[in-house]
């Protein structure tokens, strides 16, 4: 190390130190899992959103900070009689990042695409009750198969953002949308960044710079934010040194709510699984505050079926599966397995189902409930849970938007089949009248209750850690997304 | 005792409190040669090793010794780093290990020259081509870059012999400088270290076991036993004396000739060899050519009748160890035919038991013959494998027992393991394993060159007594034609895989034809005739 | 000398074949397929095998098999499942991180062992010979995960004198870059040290008891002399031969130091692409680490003929 | 000093033993038993060593967690010595021919990849668990069996009396196994107690990555993985594991060591 080469690193770090007092205009944002590409349209991957989802990409519509369905590039709409025409005036005026127009034919080529056959978008369902997308003299015209009261709220989803024909071939690498932010680059295995759009349509957003680093490992999170690293962790992964983040100045913690439905679902198909009487054991058997203290240091609320608490549809029937050993016995008596019996307990990576699974497996074993705990990959849980539906018990998150409808789904992994509850859910969603929609929404989650279908645990919190001095970040995340559009440095 | 070069008086040394030397005092003359003879763990090489202070940890040395009118047992490190080399060289027995493996010759002498004078390294490498010139190794035939693996045993002593002498130094330690050599090669150092004393005046200390190698060099001699000087004084006078009982035992060892009665019968030969060839292949050269295949026994016919005992003398290299393992079927044999009693033995591949049960082998190093893992008992019993009825339990013990009480050790040594035994001890051991099954040949592959002059009396004269008592012949192998002369009947000479002479002991000895015979003879140094009161035991 | 050489080749590139026939076997009968992983979990039927086809999963292995090994000779390494971009790219600059560790952790170790294995081994018996033993027996026992985190405990949380982990990457400056390796180098090459001063001093040890020291010695040379002119050359064999094994296990030990220090190194990439089935980054990331061992070994059967001319082969 | 050394290494071999062997009949606390209220509590007299973030008594953990590490330990050296000794004294029996040259370049394969790398391959295609871990460090540990007995063996074949036995008429397997073996029984034992060591650290190094022992049964390499996240607020759930293996390993060289010198003639007289 020559004399000059060292001078000069120590200049050059004693720049970068100074220009910081300056009013900050970037911001470095810490993601646990790196995202496989950056196309929304093209993969399920949650990280992908987290980064490009209003920042890079925009859709006909958008989620607000509460879950609500706005206007984005559609800036108005009018829904015909029979609720089987929609039609879209687009915002004017707008490019993408390549500087090539927008138009209602890019709706049209996105809409499509993902309906197409051979499509390769994760939700393609959301857009099975199309019919036709077409351009009528610069509107967009959507006629639907049957009414359908949901079609805001799927446009408003990450697989349904607007994508140009030009930039459709290098999306997944170098993805060009409409948003506010421009991609920059990305260094595989370290950190994504972002650079302000100049040309954006909508109003202008405070921040520069945005970078995303990606650090799966709890300790090291800790280790950085602590070093000043990072600017802020939306989605910090480690409860347990939440106090500690919460008890320096310089950091704030915002406690906020996901759609993440925390459950252990149930084979219902398997012996013994298969007795109402002994699901509903395991429901007694399971102490949710010990779990939710255990395995997530307190961060989560308790929840008594399969729906997200800050809905205003919820019901609070955790009533109905208090903690109470004695009463799982009986009820296991009852059904003839005095004794107990044996099963297995699938567990994926994610921290609340390898702490969670422990804590479950030594509250059943109390009632005489033995499992076989095994830890699956991602990979190998979806190929023997999800598809093979070789499990007795698993523990997962669901953080799709209002998903009780999977129960109606006798096929899915747990295999529950209640015609009158998939009646129910047809209504539903035909339903377009939001008072008819809650109280249909009320008796399906009494249903999916009584039934005891899957152990309900408790909904994921969404545990933000920020700078103090760093506004506008979501506090809940009604969807996988970290909308950059209304974030600013405060002094 | 006025000019003395070196003069030692009462040198006491111990090693971890354990005495080594006790009040040792000699003294050397310049440009004479100084003769140490004595047995191994006589603490001849701790006595050069003192005088050089290269001693081991642990060690403690008192007395003093005088060299060049300096005391030098009490100088610094650095002082004696200064005589080292300079003053006083130094010569040691095994010239495979003495070399540093990874250097070549010219820089491991001219290392020597640098170090003691401030000569730049061109000039230094100049000096030592001069020097190994002197040795006999011309620079034309033995370049500086040289590596040690590439020469020879005698060659490599030559090399350190050049290290000792480069800077002229006043006195010269060869301590067993030829022990590991061949005859012939042991002739032409001993002839170099003689002429190197005359041209630069020098004093020379010849330590060895070797009484006929001391008797032609050294002008005095020292007899060390157990750290002692028993005797000491001109080698003429004291050879004449034989003044000390040790000494008078040393000599009649050397030259005893045991009691044998050559009964030989000329009937079938118990072994016959025609126009035997073994063959191993050589490092491979370069990729592309052949494996070359080096002849180690190149057309070798001979015949050995039962009860006698036959002498295959000839250098180490000369094959004489592939025929033997041949004979045994220990290693493979490319054409010719060996006839057991008349009847062919060897098919090419395998040996059969039945004849391996006729003849058996003792091999040269007592430490490396025997599994240290297992009994004496089990050790000798190791052959009766080879029957095709096993003897039960019990007539075995009393096999064992017998065995070795006809090898002159006691029964019970049967459950000892063999590191409780001496060197000679050993070799009995070995010889009862060859005996147990009764085989018609024993051959001995230098079974008695390892053993110390007055054990390997004791060895000769147990072969001499059983051959007559057990009918057995012997094939005796040896590099020493002394010793094959006082134990054979007839004997071949072998030079290059060939036999080059046969015929009776006593004729070819007195009257050899080959002049590779004559050679060997006249390089084995000869015990002078004492003329004390010769006494047999 | 060129025989020798040609030999050790022919044995290499034998063994980097059957190294990737093993690899591709192992690796393929992996259950689970990245494609579900990709497209999550309601994906239907349909998108899944779209996604397999657009891939190339669909093909046969043995076709499989021979794309794979021809792009590696040719160093394309074909494009990653879940990444989509071309794996040679990916692994690029994770070599980058990992191959700078492993020669720091190496030269680390070799500086701490080389002085204190020769200076143990002159004074053998004393004080510093108890004492270097005592701390190489705690530096092979202390395994080095444990070792990083105390390391990150005290430096990085405590002192502050380094970051707990993580790489700005090199563009960032050589000096930012080797200071955030520092730690995990530490990490690594405190066994590797222990162990390399160990046998350092016993191959020492042993070749000062060799007859030719004794020549040396009887020339005139000091102790000292003998031992740094003499002594070492003999004893670097056996150290060769153990450093050339360490280096696999620098490459190995390197794979759990990236984990505690989120360095993005080819071992977190191992574990990222194992996780995600990512089959043909997994398989080329364990070709390259097995290329670099044998490279490596290759090359410490060269250095054992400069160091030995006995191995050079007749003249 | 070597003396010494080698009580101190048997002392510490004998305690993680013992304490192995007992958790089979008993521990202090039940590990089964999940009390959340419980966790974090620093050492006192009813938990000699604290509990861990479950509420678990950390003596019980390292005891149980001490019966994996020993076993896995225990059986790869055994897997690794039941293949690796054979292999390498056939290969000494037929040197130079083509047996010797297939089973060292069979050696040089599985030296090319890297010990964890094996481990890694292994656990992901057929799932982590203590099985695979054994097999992944078995496996590892034959070819450097198989490479120090060929090696032992080759100067063995040298020795006479391998001829002597040979004239004899003796067979090369009766011959390796009646002569070989029993001589090169001591380094193999020395070399068995540094590859135990070495199977130790493995095995936690394969657990703390969480491809070794999976839960619940507890292994001192994921109690020190589940300690990571936790290392700033209660950094004594980091040392009792991190200890305990240091301890062990240290042990069993120690005891290396010292047996290497008592078996070894050679090195006796020098102490």
């Amino acid at each position: 190390m020559k004399t000059t080469q060292l001078s000069r690193a120590i200049f050059l770090a004693l720049l970068v130190a100074g220009s910081a007092q300056a009013a900050k205009t970037d911001v470095t944002i810490g993601m646990q899992l790196e995202p496989p590409n950056l196309d929304p349209t093209g993969g399920a991957a949650a990280a992908i959103d987290e980064v490009v989802y209003a920042n890079v990409f925009e859709g006909l519509t958008r989620f607000g900070p509460d879950g609500s369905v706005l206007p984005a590039l559609a800036k108005t709409w009018e829904i015909s009689e029979d609720g089987l025409t929609y039609t879209f005036e687009l915002q004017a005026g707008v490019a993408f990042h390549d500087s090539s127009a927008f138009d209602a034919d890019d709706v049209t080529f996105s809409l499509e695409r993902a309906m197409a056959e051979d499509s390769t978008n994760a939700q393609k369902q959301l857009f099975a009750n199309i019919e036709s997308v077409e351009n009528v003299d610069g509107a967009v015209v959507i006629k639907l198969k049957t009414a359908d009261g949901n079609l805001l709220f799927n446009l408003a989803w990450g697989d349904a953002v607007i994508v140009a024909p030009e930039s459709i071939e290098t999306l997944a690498t170098a993805p060009v949308g409409t948003g506010p932010f421009i991609f920059k680059n990305w260094v595989q295995g370290d950190q994504i960044v972002l650079e302000k759009n100049a040309a954006y349509w909508g109003e202008a957003v405070a921040l520069d710079k945005a970078t995303f680093k990606f650090i799966s490992e709890p300790t090291a999170a800790f280790a950085a934010m602590m070093a000043g690293d990072l600017d802020a962790f939306p989605n910090y992964p480690a409860p347990e040194n939440l106090p500690q983040l919460e008890a320096d100045p310089r950091f704030s913690v915002v406690l906020g709510s996901t759609e993440g439905e925390t459950i252990l679902s149930t084979n219902n198909a398997i012996e013994p699984l298969d007795n109402v009487l002994v699901r509903q054991a395991i429901a007694h058997a399971i102490d949710r505050s010990a779990i939710i203290e255990g395995a997530m240091y307190g961060y989560g609320t308790p929840i008594g079926t399969h729906f997200a608490p800050h809905h205003p549809a919820y019901v609070d029937l955790t009533g109905k599966s208090e903690y109470d050993p004695e009463k799982a016995k009986a009820l296991l008596k009852e059904a003839g397995l005095a004794d107990g019996f044996t099963t297995t307990l699938k567990l994926p990576p994610p921290a609340y189902a390898r702490r969670g699974g422990e804590i479950i497996a030594s509250q059943l074993r109390e009632v005489g409930i033995d499992t076989e705990i095994s830890n699956l990959e991602w990979a190998q849980w979806l190929e023997q849970v999800f598809k093979g539906k070789d499990f007795g018990l698993t523990i997962v998150s669901h953080t799709e938007p209002m998903d009780i409808g999977i129960y109606a789904k006798p096929d899915y992994y747990f295999q529950y089949d209640n015609a009158d509850f998939q009646a129910l859910m047809e209504s539903f969603n035909a339903e377009t009248d939001e008072a008819k929609r809650t109280e249909l929404l009320q008796q399906a989650q009494n249903i999916i209750t009584d039934d005891y279908v899957n152990g309900y645990l408790f909904q994921l919190a969404k545990t933000g850690v920020a700078s103090v001095k760093l506004k506008g970040l979501w506090e809940n995340s009604p969807t996988q997304a970290n909308d950059l559009t209304g974030v600013y440095w405060e002094d | 005792m006025s000019d003395s070069l070196l003069r030692l008086d009462k040198v006491n040394l111990s090693i971890h409190e354990t005495p080594i030397l006790h009040d040792v005092s000699l003294q050397v003359h310049a440009g004479s040669v100084l003769g140490i003879i004595g047995e191994s763990g006589s603490g001849k090489s701790m006595t050069a090793f003192s005088i050089l202070q290269l001693l081991p940890q642990g060690a403690v040395c008192s007395g003093n010794i005088h060299f060049d009118g300096m005391q030098i047992n009490n100088l610094s490190e650095e002082q004696l780093c200064h005589i080292r080399g300079n003053e006083i060289g130094m010569v040691f027995q095994e010239p495979m290990t003495a070399l540093n493996p990874v250097q070549n010759i010219g820089a491991q002498v001219a290392e020597c020259i640098a170090l003691h004078k401030s000569v730049s390294r061109s000039q230094a490498l100049t000096q030592a081509a001069a020097v190994l010139e002197r040795v006999g190794l011309p620079n034309n035939e033995f370049p500086l870059t040289r590596y040690p693996h590439e020469l020879s045993g005698g060659q490599r002593q030559r090399v350190v012999i050049a290290i000792a002498v480069a800077l002229e130094p006043k006195l010269l330690i060869a301590d067993e400088p030829t022990t590991a050599l061949d005859v012939t090669t042991q002739a032409e150092i001993l002839a170099l270290l003689k002429q190197l004393v005359v041209e630069s005046d020098m004093a020379m200390m010849l330590i060895t076991h070797d009484l006929a190698v001391v008797s032609e060099v050294a002008d005095n001699l020292v007899i060390m036993r157990d750290g002692r000087v028993l005797d000491h004084g001109p080698t003429r006078t004291v050879f004449n004396e034989l003044k000390h009982p040790y000494t008078r035992a040393l000599y009649d060892a050397s030259s005893h000739t045991p009691e044998r009665n050559a009964s030989i019968e000329q009937v079938v030969p118990l072994v016959e060899l025609t126009d035997l060839v073994c063959e191993y292949p050589m490092a491979r050269r370069s990729l592309f050519e052949p494996r070359k295949m080096f002849r180690a026994v190149n057309q070798v016919s001979l015949s050995i009748f039962s009860g006698e005992s036959v002498g295959l003398v000839g250098e180490s290299g000369c094959g004489k160890s592939t025929l033997a393992k041949a004979l045994l079927g220990l290693s493979p044999i490319v054409s010719g035919r060996i006839m057991l009693r008349g009847e062919q033995v060897h098919s090419g591949v395998k040996v059969s038991n039945k004849v391996r049960r006729e003849m058996q082998v003792v091999f040269q190093d007592p430490y490396s013959s025997f599994n240290p893992r297992h009994r004496v008992g089990r050790l000798i019993a190791e052959p009766l494998h080879l029957l095709e009825n096993q003897p039960d339990k019990h007539q075995r013990v009393k096999l064992i027992r017998v065995t070795l009480e006809s090898v002159g050790l006691d029964g019970e040594d049967a459950n000892k393991y063999i590191h409780e035994f001496s060197g000679g001890q050993r070799q009995r051991i070995a010889i009862a394993r060859a005996l147990i099954i009764k085989p018609a040949l024993i051959i001995l592959d230098e079974a008695v060159s390892a053993l110390d002059v007055s054990v390997r009396a004791q060895v000769l004269d147990l072969l001499a007594e059983l051959s007559d008592s057990h009918e057995l012949a012997y094939l005796f192998i040896s590099h020493d034609l002394s010793v094959v002369r006082s134990i054979t009947d007839r004997v071949l000479v072998m030079k290059q895989g060939q036999i080059v002479e046969r015929g009776d002991t006593d004729s070819v000895f007195i009257s050899p034809e080959h002049n590779y015979t004559k050679t060997l003879l006249a390089a084995a140094p000869q015990l002078p005739q004492s003329n004390a009161e010769a006494s047999r035991i | 000398m060129l025989h020798y050489i040609f030999k050790r080749t022919l044995i290499l590139l034998a063994t980097l074949f059957v190294a990737s026939l093993v690899v591709f076997v192992t690796i393929e009968v992996v259950p689970g397929d990245p494609a579900s992983y990709m497209l999550g979990l309601n994906a239907q039927e349909d998108t899944v095998a779209a996604l397999r086809a657009e891939l190339g999963l669909d093909k046969s292995r043995p076709a499989r098999y021979w794309t794979w090994l021809s792009g590696l000779v040719t160093g394309d390494f074909g494009t990653s499942y879940t990444y989509r971009t071309p794996v040679a790219d990916m692994v690029g600059d994770r070599l980058w991180v990992s191959l700078p560790l492993a020669i720091y952790a190496l030269v680390l170790a070799t500086l701490i062992a080389f002085p204190a294995g020769v200076y143990a081994a002159s004074r053998r018996g004393g004080i510093t010979d108890t004492v270097v033993m005592a701390l190489t027996q705690l530096g092979v026992a202390i395994p080095n995960f444990w070792f990083a985190m105390l390391l990150v405990l005290l430096f990085a949380i405590k002192l502050g004198w380094f970051s707990a982990g993580g790489f700005p990457g090199w563009d960032a400056g050589v000096w930012q870059a080797m200071k955030s390796l520092t730690l995990p180098a530490i990490a690594l090459a405190l066994p590797q040290a222990s162990i390399l001063t160990r046998v350092m001093r016993s191959s020492l040890l042993d070749v000062l008891n060799e007859d030719f020291i004794r020549t040396a010695r009887a020339k005139g040379l000091s102790r000292r002399q003998a031992l740094w002119k003499h002594a070492l050359r003999n004893a670097m064999v056996p150290v060769l031969t153990i450093m050339g094994l360490q280096f696999s296990f620098l490459l190995a030990g390197a794979i759990i130091i990236e984990n505690v220090f989120f360095l993005p190194g080819l071992g977190r990439l191992i574990f990222q692409s194992i996780a995600s089935r990512d089959l043909i980054v997994v398989e080329s990331v364990v070709m390259i680490l097995v290329l670099a061992v044998v490279l490596v070994t290759f090359a410490i059967d060269l250095a054992y003929a400069w160091v030995d001319p006995r191995l050079r082969g007749s003249r | 000093m070597r003396l010494r050394s080698f009580i101190l290494g048997a002392l510490l071999v004998l305690i993680f033993f013992s304490a192995a062997l007992i958790s089979y009949v008993w521990t202090p606390f039940d590990i089964t038993q999940i009390d959340i209220k419980l966790r974090f509590k620093s050492p006192d007299f009813t938990y000699w060593l604290g509990t861990d973030h479950y509420g678990r008594d950390m003596l019980s953990m390292l005891m149980i967690g001490a019966r994996t590490s020993i076993a896995v330990a225990i059986v790869a050296v055994g897997i690794g010595m039941l293949f690796g000794v054979p292999l390498g004294l056939a290969a000494a029996a037929y040197r130079g021919r083509f047996l010797d040259e297939a089973i060292m370049r069979g050696n040089d394969l599985v030296f090319a990849f890297p010990a964890l790398l094996i481990a890694i391959m292994i656990t992901a295609v057929y799932g982590p668990g203590a099985l695979n871990a054994i097999i992944a460090i078995g496996i590892f540990n034959i070819p450097v069996f198989a490479r120090l007995s060929r090696g032992a063996a080759l100067s063995l074949w040298k020795r006479d009396f391998i001829l002597a036995a040979r004239a004899a008429g003796k067979g090369v397997t009766r011959i390796s196994f009646e002569h070989i073996l029993p001589n090169i029984a001591n380094l193999l034992i020395v070399q068995g107690t540094i590859q135990f060591s070495l199977g130790i650290l493995a095995e936690a190094g394969l657990s703390f990555v969480g491809l070794g022992t999976q839960p619940p049964i507890p292994s001192w390499g994921r109690m020190l993985a589940d300690s990571q996240t936790l290392i700033y607020t209660e950094p004594q759930l980091a040392l009792f594991p991190g200890l305990a293996i240091l301890l062990t390993v240290l042990g069993l060289n120690l005891l290396g060591d010292g047996l290497r010198d008592w078996l070894d003639p050679r090195l006796r007289h020098e102490r």
